[in-house]
């Protein structure tokens, strides 16, 4: 029954927070090495998503299958245990540990291979966090944090990555570097799963857009076959005048 | 001094340890106009803001508000006293109270004369609180927040807060507002709508407003002026056109 | 006087030794489960008894009771780790109180139901005197005062440097993030409140010998000294609770020498709350930005 | 959206928290009837109860809307019942006199010690405030000339009241009844305005995120200290009615226990919510006088309610009577709607 | 059953941090009912103990008094401990026309409030602590021949109480003076501050009037700062039960007590008390709060027979004239309701407590 191409496999995924309905069977099918792109007004349900695949929400129903086997209702732990990082929106980090701590607890579930040589990695990466190492995170600039928080992301070694918005707050050039980052992993085999409000920068990475509406996905396609204009008319309406919907 | 500048702001230096946010910034800020800030990160751009309005104090420098030194003022002062108001980078609202009572409470404070005014539920307090519910609403339909109103805001996703923290910054009708990263994370379409509600505010109302966003296409369109800083000084002070164009500001912050 | 003086600040060392050998373990649960233990000294209290109780019940040594009052005591906050304080995370704050209030009812009372009200005494430890000059002092609080250090030591070297002692600390600020790392926090919890427990009542079979008369209430003043130690010390900060723990002992003691018995506890506070208007987090204690 | 109702681990926007009136007034008549149904014992329960509720209200202010827990309360209860006894007894004042004096007199005592208090935040204030407890000890205490020391003060007048030159004293337990449910009303009745006005926004911001509200222009630490006088003066009230009511005061007022009691009748009943201290108090009272026909294994029990309270109740026992209430006013509205279709 | 029972009330602290008192009150009550109810009751009705829970808080002990009352409708109320939970059971008891007997609480104004001075429904069957400071301080200071005193006591009316009364006959003694004054509170367990200020101020005794379970705390605290021998306690505490002589025999050695009881008094119906008490409750030791319970039931039981009336108002008009003969000796009632009892001196020499005296005094109301 599962594709074995598809790496992950949501189905009529039910969710919320508590009583609290929040994604009304969102279906999206994700191949192995795809770069996919989640976007939607605000409040549509997108960060409710990657919650609910990190298992981090009250699961209502639906399956998510990841490699064939459901993992729906599985702790955070677990999540990672099967190669899926998490990038959450907002301030995700030990506010009161150091840039290095914060990298060290980073890699808390990885008890084997060159942490050291990764860390240094990420620090080429971002060398504006190697500058500050032993300085409290959450004494940093909200850019300088959501760099921590991606560097930290890469060094959970995932296989899949969900991101939430890892633009906010970043200068044009960081931007730049946190993208090309994300190409570099993509490149390099792993599965992306993005959600942005920068429209134009997401598109621009990423090979496929899904778009979330009040908790449905209501467009799926390549990148290719959306412009900014069919989003904005999607975003408000849900439809796009010209043409039927592929979803 | 001219009788045109809002906010001055003189010789401020912030140290933090080794680090040295801010050094020595001289900015003034006309009254009237849509100020922008930017700077790469970890320029010193927040700390700025913080030492503003008292939220961090200040190693050295002043800042005068109209040509009153407010370099000592308590924060809620600044705000009340100051008609002076500033929105956090990092997103904050009063998570158990709904988008209007968030929205009410920020207009609150200026609507009565003094503290024990508002423990008195007479009939003048309740107009007034009504006055400021009907405003809140207006400012709820516009934001978009309607469908999620009746939640409390810290049951809100993340671009919906920012949208009300923004909104706010409008309900007392402040005379300045500094606003740090008000677009990050709001959807394109919202985008403009808070660019609508920056420019209505500031023509018609007459608002004078600092923004710093990192979103350098839409900032150049909506301000008139625009302050760089690198590494806790100023490094341009321009139109927006010439600080694009200057190529010190390329090589430090908007990269090739 | 100077030599008295000496002397009652050794004396306070010793005492301040035993708050903060229990302060350590509240501190510790505190900054995971950010729940103030009101149940912490009734521990300490279990420690006291679970020895006295395999030394009169098996005639064992006391040396044996040490070990066996520890295991037995871990043994029941293994129960009550799993059935009680694994379920506080992410609760609100008032359900910690609660908690804790009603542990602190149930432990206390079920010891007096068990015992009986009466006073036990326990005999056993070290207690011949050291003689130092005309000071004197029991083995047994040498003792507790190297096991302080030992322990204390031991703590300091957990946080900073073992898996465990980091993800304390990281649970201490962010449960979210913990679960996003792949941290699990009910096991952090579960494993800290083990080992906070496990020195309380290691601490409170330190201390039988010199307490010598025991009862199921005798946690409930603990609670209150251990209280102001770990906010002295800055909340969840291991050195800051060993250093706030002897500072209270020695003010305590002073004020006892200089002022009087019976103005030793509220003095004592009012020290400790002034020292808090000039560091109102505490002598340690770091807070990032808003 | 397919529901509305939430069970994250948020309290419910102050604005939702309205006041029923049907519900209070059908619970007020419930009240005033409950002479004619129960005995003394039960009465006498019922204004324990009740008594426990002023201070308990007070914390509510000060914990549930405000955000800083204050164990102070049994001090201000302590203070209260101090004023009233030495009033009572060395100037013979009427009962009324004292009632407000020992409210007073709390809030003005509350004033010297907020300040510096108000300084810390979080558990340094909690601190602080248990170190008030301390101090209120040893001063009872210690200071033998005018609080007689720990052989405390007794000997305290029933409350008298006095229209022209009948006066009335009330010794009976309906008497005493009514003349605490009517105190107590009163003060629910000023605690339910203080909340709804626009200081009680305030002082729910000021919980939510004291910066923020810092930034908005709330002189935060002014409202922190008038709702820490204000929840000394319902503190002190109660500790007045207490005294009149026990003819005894001593030392053992400042015990923790008050604290304590205090404490568990507004967390379990449900910390910042309207109804929450007033079903915590009547509930709180009625299961310690209940789990009295097992004396050895009360306090046992009691801590197993107290540990089910968290584990089924975790947001106090208000939410639960408020959705009870709520359906009952549904029904009524729904009877009313089909009356007016028919 | 039902009819064949009379029911006596008795309220204590059963639960909390002061459980321990209230557990001896109990079974010493226990036990006295055992043995009348044995011997056939009284007029031919078993006596059924009720317990209720005061915890030693006032606002629980009348509570639990008024549930009681109301309920349990018992016309005879023994209780409480604790001082100022029984100040507050007092004008309960009066209104409802019910026997409040006390049994251990010594704070004078119980009874000067009591009698003629008030309350008609109270009495106390319990020492005042004026008479044993008295006697206490004639002892030490004639006898033992000391002059340098230091106080140390519980924080609490009883223990200051005593102080307050030892000042007023300390002028009698030429030379004795007070060189410290210290009170500590109920649950102390450090001492070593204190003691060494004691032993550096040159004190020959300890005035120590403090509770059971401190004793033996101090005394090796003393033994560790090296006071054995050199300074002596003389007080009230329970200085004569075997673990508090065993936790520091040298400390103990001349240590002077006066107490209302003791395990060791001589007389026979005591020692019964003892062996009874032992027997029935797995061979732990009575205290005076035991015994006085027990005694107090016996006494109502005695005042009952003597009235030949169940009915409170009979008891209480009995129980004022009652000549009872206690295992101590005989107590009468002055008209504050008040016991005029016996009470023992002892002095512990080579590790066993010697009864060195019984006296009986009045209370003087008027020097007061
Ligand atoms: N903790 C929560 N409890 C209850 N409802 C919530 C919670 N978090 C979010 N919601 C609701 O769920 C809906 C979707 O939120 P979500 O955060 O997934 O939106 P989003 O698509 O990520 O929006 P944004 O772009 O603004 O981040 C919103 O309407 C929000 O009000
Ligand atoms: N409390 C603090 N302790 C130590 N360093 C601090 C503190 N606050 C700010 N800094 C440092 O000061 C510098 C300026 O920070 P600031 O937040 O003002 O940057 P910013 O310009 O707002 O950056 P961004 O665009 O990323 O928000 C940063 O390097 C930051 O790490
Ligand atoms: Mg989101
Ligand atoms: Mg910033």
């Amino acid at each position: 029954m599962a594709d074995t191409h598809m790496e992950l496999e949501i189905d009529n995924l039910r969710a919320g927070y508590g009583h609290l309905d929040i994604l009304h069977g969102v279906n999206l099918k994700i191949r192995h090495g795809e770069f996919v792109t989640l976007l939607g007004p605000n409040g549509a349900g997108k960060s409710t998503l990657l919650k609910s695949l990190f298992g981090m929400t009250t699961h209502k129903g639906g399956a998510i299958r990841w490699k064939g086997k459901d993992i729906a209702g599985l702790r955070p732990q677990a999540m990672l245990g099967h190669g899926i990082a998490y990038v959450p929106q907002g301030r995700c980090n030990f506010q009161l540990m150091t840039i290095d701590e914060n990298l060290e607890m980073a890699a808390y579930t990885i008890r084997d291979g060159d942490l050291k040589g990764e860390r240094e990695y990420v620090y080429d990466l971002f060398p504006i966090l190697r500058k500050r190492r032993n300085e409290l995170a959450g004494n940093m600039s909200g850019g300088e944090q959501q760099l921590l928080e991606m560097a930290m992301a890469v060094l959970r070694r995932p296989e899949i990555l969900l991101v939430d918005e890892p633009s906010v707050g970043l200068s044009p050039q960081a931007i730049t570097l946190v993208f090309n980052e994300l190409k570099r992993l993509h490149k390099g085999g792993r599965t992306v799963l993005l959600v942005e409000q920068n429209t134009r920068k997401a598109m621009e990475a990423a090979e496929r857009a899904v778009v979330l509406r009040l908790g449905k996905v209501i467009w799926d396609s390549p990148v290719g076959e959306l412009s900014s204009a069919d989003l904005g008319e999607l975003f408000m309406t849900g439809r796009r005048a010209s043409d039927a919907q592929p979803a | 001094m001219q009788p045109d500048v809002m906010l001055r702001i003189e010789g401020l230096r912030k140290n933090y340890g080794a680090v040295a946010a801010l050094q020595g910034v001289d900015i003034d800020v006309r009254r009237g106009e849509v100020m922008g800030l930017i700077g790469p990160n970890g320029s010193g751009k927040s700390t700025l803001f913080d030492c503003c309005t008292g939220l961090q104090k200040s190693d050295a420098g002043r800042v005068l508000l109209k040509g009153v030194d407010i370099t000592t003022w308590p924060m809620n002062r600044i705000a009340r006293e100051g008609r002076f108001l500033r929105s956090f980078q990092k997103t904050v609202v009063f998570p158990t109270l709904d988008s209007e009572e968030n929205l009410v409470l920020a207009g609150q404070m200026s609507r009565f004369p003094s503290v024990l005014s508002t423990f008195w539920v007479g009939p003048a307090a309740q107009r007034r609180v009504k006055a400021l519910r009907e405003r809140a609403r207006e400012l709820i339909e516009v934001s978009g927040l309607s469908r999620v109103a009746h939640l409390p805001a810290g049951n809100m996703s993340g671009g919906q807060q920012k949208l009300l923290q923004f909104a706010s910054m409008l309900m007392p009708e402040p005379e300045l507002i500094l606003l740090d990263e008000p677009l990050a994370g709001i959807n394109p379409i919202l985008i403009e709508k808070v660019i609508q509600c920056i420019e209505h505010a500031n023509r018609v109302l007459g608002v004078t407003f600092v923004v710093i966003e990192h979103n350098t296409d839409v900032l150049m369109n909506l301000s008139h002026r625009v302050v760089v800083l690198h590494q806790g000084t100023k490094l341009a002070d321009d139109t927006p056109e010439a600080v694009v164009r200057n190529p010190e500001v390329v090589e430090a912050y908007l990269g090739g | 006087m100077s030599s008295f003086i000496l002397e009652q600040i050794v004396n306070g060392i010793i005492t301040g030794s035993m708050y903060a050998l229990v302060a350590a373990g509240m501190t510790m649960i505190f900054g995971v489960l950010r729940a103030i233990n009101f149940a912490h000294g009734e521990y300490y209290m279990l420690g006291t008894f679970a020895a006295w109780f395999v030394m009169s019940q098996f005639a064992a040594d006391y040396s044996i009771a040490i070990i066996a009052g520890v295991v037995i005591v871990s043994l029941i906050a293994v129960l009550i780790g799993r059935s009680v304080m694994q379920r506080l995370i992410g609760q609100p704050f008032q359900a910690g109180v609660l908690a804790t209030l009603g542990l602190s009812l149930i432990l206390q009372n079920v010891v007096i139901l068990a015992f009986g009200g009466g006073y036990k005494v326990f005999s056993g430890g070290w207690i011949e005197p050291i003689e130092l000059g005309d000071f004197g002092m029991s083995q047994q609080r040498v003792i507790l005062v190297v096991v302080t250090l030992a322990v204390f030591a031991g703590l300091e070297w957990m946080v900073r440097s073992t898996r465990l002692g980091r993800s304390i600390r990281a649970v201490s600020q962010n449960i979210e993030c913990c679960q996003v790392n792949g941290i699990d926090v009910e096991q952090v919890v579960r494993r800290t409140f083990l080992i906070g427990v496990a020195i309380a009542a290691l601490s409170g079979i330190l201390t039988g010998p010199i307490n010598v008369s025991i009862y199921g209430g005798m946690g409930e003043s603990i609670t209150l000294k251990t209280f102001a130690v770990i906010v002295m010390g800055g909340m969840g900060n291991v050195r800051g609770t060993l250093i706030a723990g002897c500072l209270l002992g020695v003010v305590e003691s002073l004020v006892a020498s200089f002022i009087g018995l019976q103005y030793r506890d509220s003095v004592g506070f009012v020290v400790l709350l002034l020292m808090l208007m000039f560091r109102p987090h505490g002598l340690f204690s770091s807070k990032a930005r808003f | 959206m397919s529901s509305t109702t939430l069970d994250a681990p948020l309290l419910p926007a102050a604005r939702v928290a309205k006041v029923n009136w049907s519900v209070s007034a059908l619970a007020l008549a419930a009240l005033l009837a409950t002479p004619l149904f129960l005995g003394d014992y039960y009465l006498h329960a019922m204004v324990l109860a009740m008594i426990f509720l002023l201070p308990a209200l007070g914390l509510n202010l000060i914990l549930g809307y405000t955000g800083m827990l204050s164990l102070a309360q049994g001090v201000f209860f302590g203070l209260g019942a101090y004023a009233s006894a030495l009033m009572s007894i060395h100037f013979g004042t009427p009962f009324l006199v004292n009632f407000l004096v020992a409210g007073l007199f709390a809030g003005l005592v509350a004033l010297p010690l907020g300040i510096p208090a108000l300084r810390l935040r979080d558990t340094s204030f909690v601190m602080c405030t248990l170190g008030m407890v301390v101090i209120a000890q040893m001063v009872s205490k210690n200071w033998v000339d005018f609080t007689r020391g720990d052989m405390g003060l007794s000997g305290i007048a029933r409350p008298r009241l006095g229209f022209g030159d009948t006066v009335f004293t009330v010794v009976k337990a309906p008497e005493y009844f009514y003349l605490v449910l009517a105190l107590a009303a009163l003060a629910v009745a000023l605690f339910v305005a203080l909340i709804r006005s626009p200081a009680g926004r305030c002082m729910v911001a000021i919980r939510d995120n004291e910066t923020l509200a810092e930034s908005l222009g709330v002189p935060t630490w002014t409202y922190k200290l008038i709702v820490f006088m204000l929840s000394a003066v319902f503190a002190g009230l109660g500790g007045s009615l207490y005294a009149h009511f026990s003819t005894v005061v001593s030392p053992l007022v400042f015990q923790s226990y008050y604290s304590n009691t205090i404490l568990i009748i507004v967390l379990g009943g449900g910390v910042g919510r309207i109804p929450g201290a007033i079903i915590g108090s009547f509930i709180f009272v009625a299961v310690s006088e209940a789990l009295r026909i097992t004396p050895e294994l009360r306090m046992i029990i009691y801590g197993f309610v107290l540990l089910g309270l968290v584990f089924l109740f975790p947001q106090g026992l208000a939410p639960l009577f408020q959705r009870a209430a709520e359906r009952l006013a549904r029904l009524g509205h729904e009877g009313k709607e089909k009356r007016h279709a028919a | 059953q039902g009819t064949d029972s009379y029911k006596i009330g008795i309220i204590s602290p059963m639960s909390g941090p002061n459980a321990r008192y209230g557990a001896f009150a109990n079974k010493g009550a226990q036990l006295a009912v055992k043995e009348i109810n044995a011997a056939g009751g009284v007029l031919g009705k078993q006596i059924q103990l009720v317990s209720g829970d005061s915890q030693c808080v006032p606002a629980e002990g009348v509570a639990a008094t008024q549930r009681m009352i109301s309920l349990e409708k018992t016309p005879v109320i023994i209780g409480d401990v604790c001082s100022s939970v029984t100040l507050a059971m007092q004008p309960l008891a009066e209104e409802s026309k019910v026997l409040l007997v006390n049994a251990a609480s010594s704070n004078p104004d119980i009874t000067y409030k009591s009698g003629v001075g008030g309350f008609k429904w109270t009495f106390r069957n319990y020492p005042t602590d004026e008479v044993r400071a008295a006697t206490v301080l004639q002892y030490a200071a004639r006898t033992k021949g000391y002059k340098k005193f230091a106080v140390l006591s519980v924080d609490s009316d009883y223990g200051r109480g005593a102080i307050k009364f030892t000042k007023r006959y300390l002028p009698k003694y030429e030379g004795a003076e007070i060189l410290s004054e210290d009170y500590y509170k109920d649950s102390e367990t450090d001492f070593r501050s204190v003691l060494s200020k004691i032993r550096r101020s040159g004190a020959q005794a300890i005035i120590l009037y403090g509770q059971a379970d401190t004793t033996p705390i101090i005394a090796r605290q003393m033994l560790e700062l090296g006071l054995a021998g050199k300074v002596a306690l003389v007080g009230n505490g329970e200085f004569n039960t075997k673990d508090t002589i065993a936790a520091a025999p040298k400390v103990m050695n001349g240590a002077v007590e006066a107490a209302a009881w003791l395990p060791e008094v001589p007389a026979p119906r005591s020692l019964k008390f003892v062996e009874d008490y032992k027997k029935a409750y797995g061979g732990e030791m009575p205290n005076n709060h035991a015994y006085t319970h027990y005694d107090t039931l016996m006494l109502v039981a005695q005042a009952i027979r003597n009235a030949n009336s169940l009915k409170g108002q009979d008891i209480r008009d009995a129980l004022a004239k009652i000549k009872y003969e206690s295992p101590m000796g005989q107590v009468t009632f002055d008209d504050h309701n008040q016991a005029v009892l016996p009470m023992v001196l002892l002095e512990i020499t080579d590790g066993k407590p010697a009864i060195k005296g019984m006296i009986t005094t009045k209370v003087d109301y008027a020097a007061n």
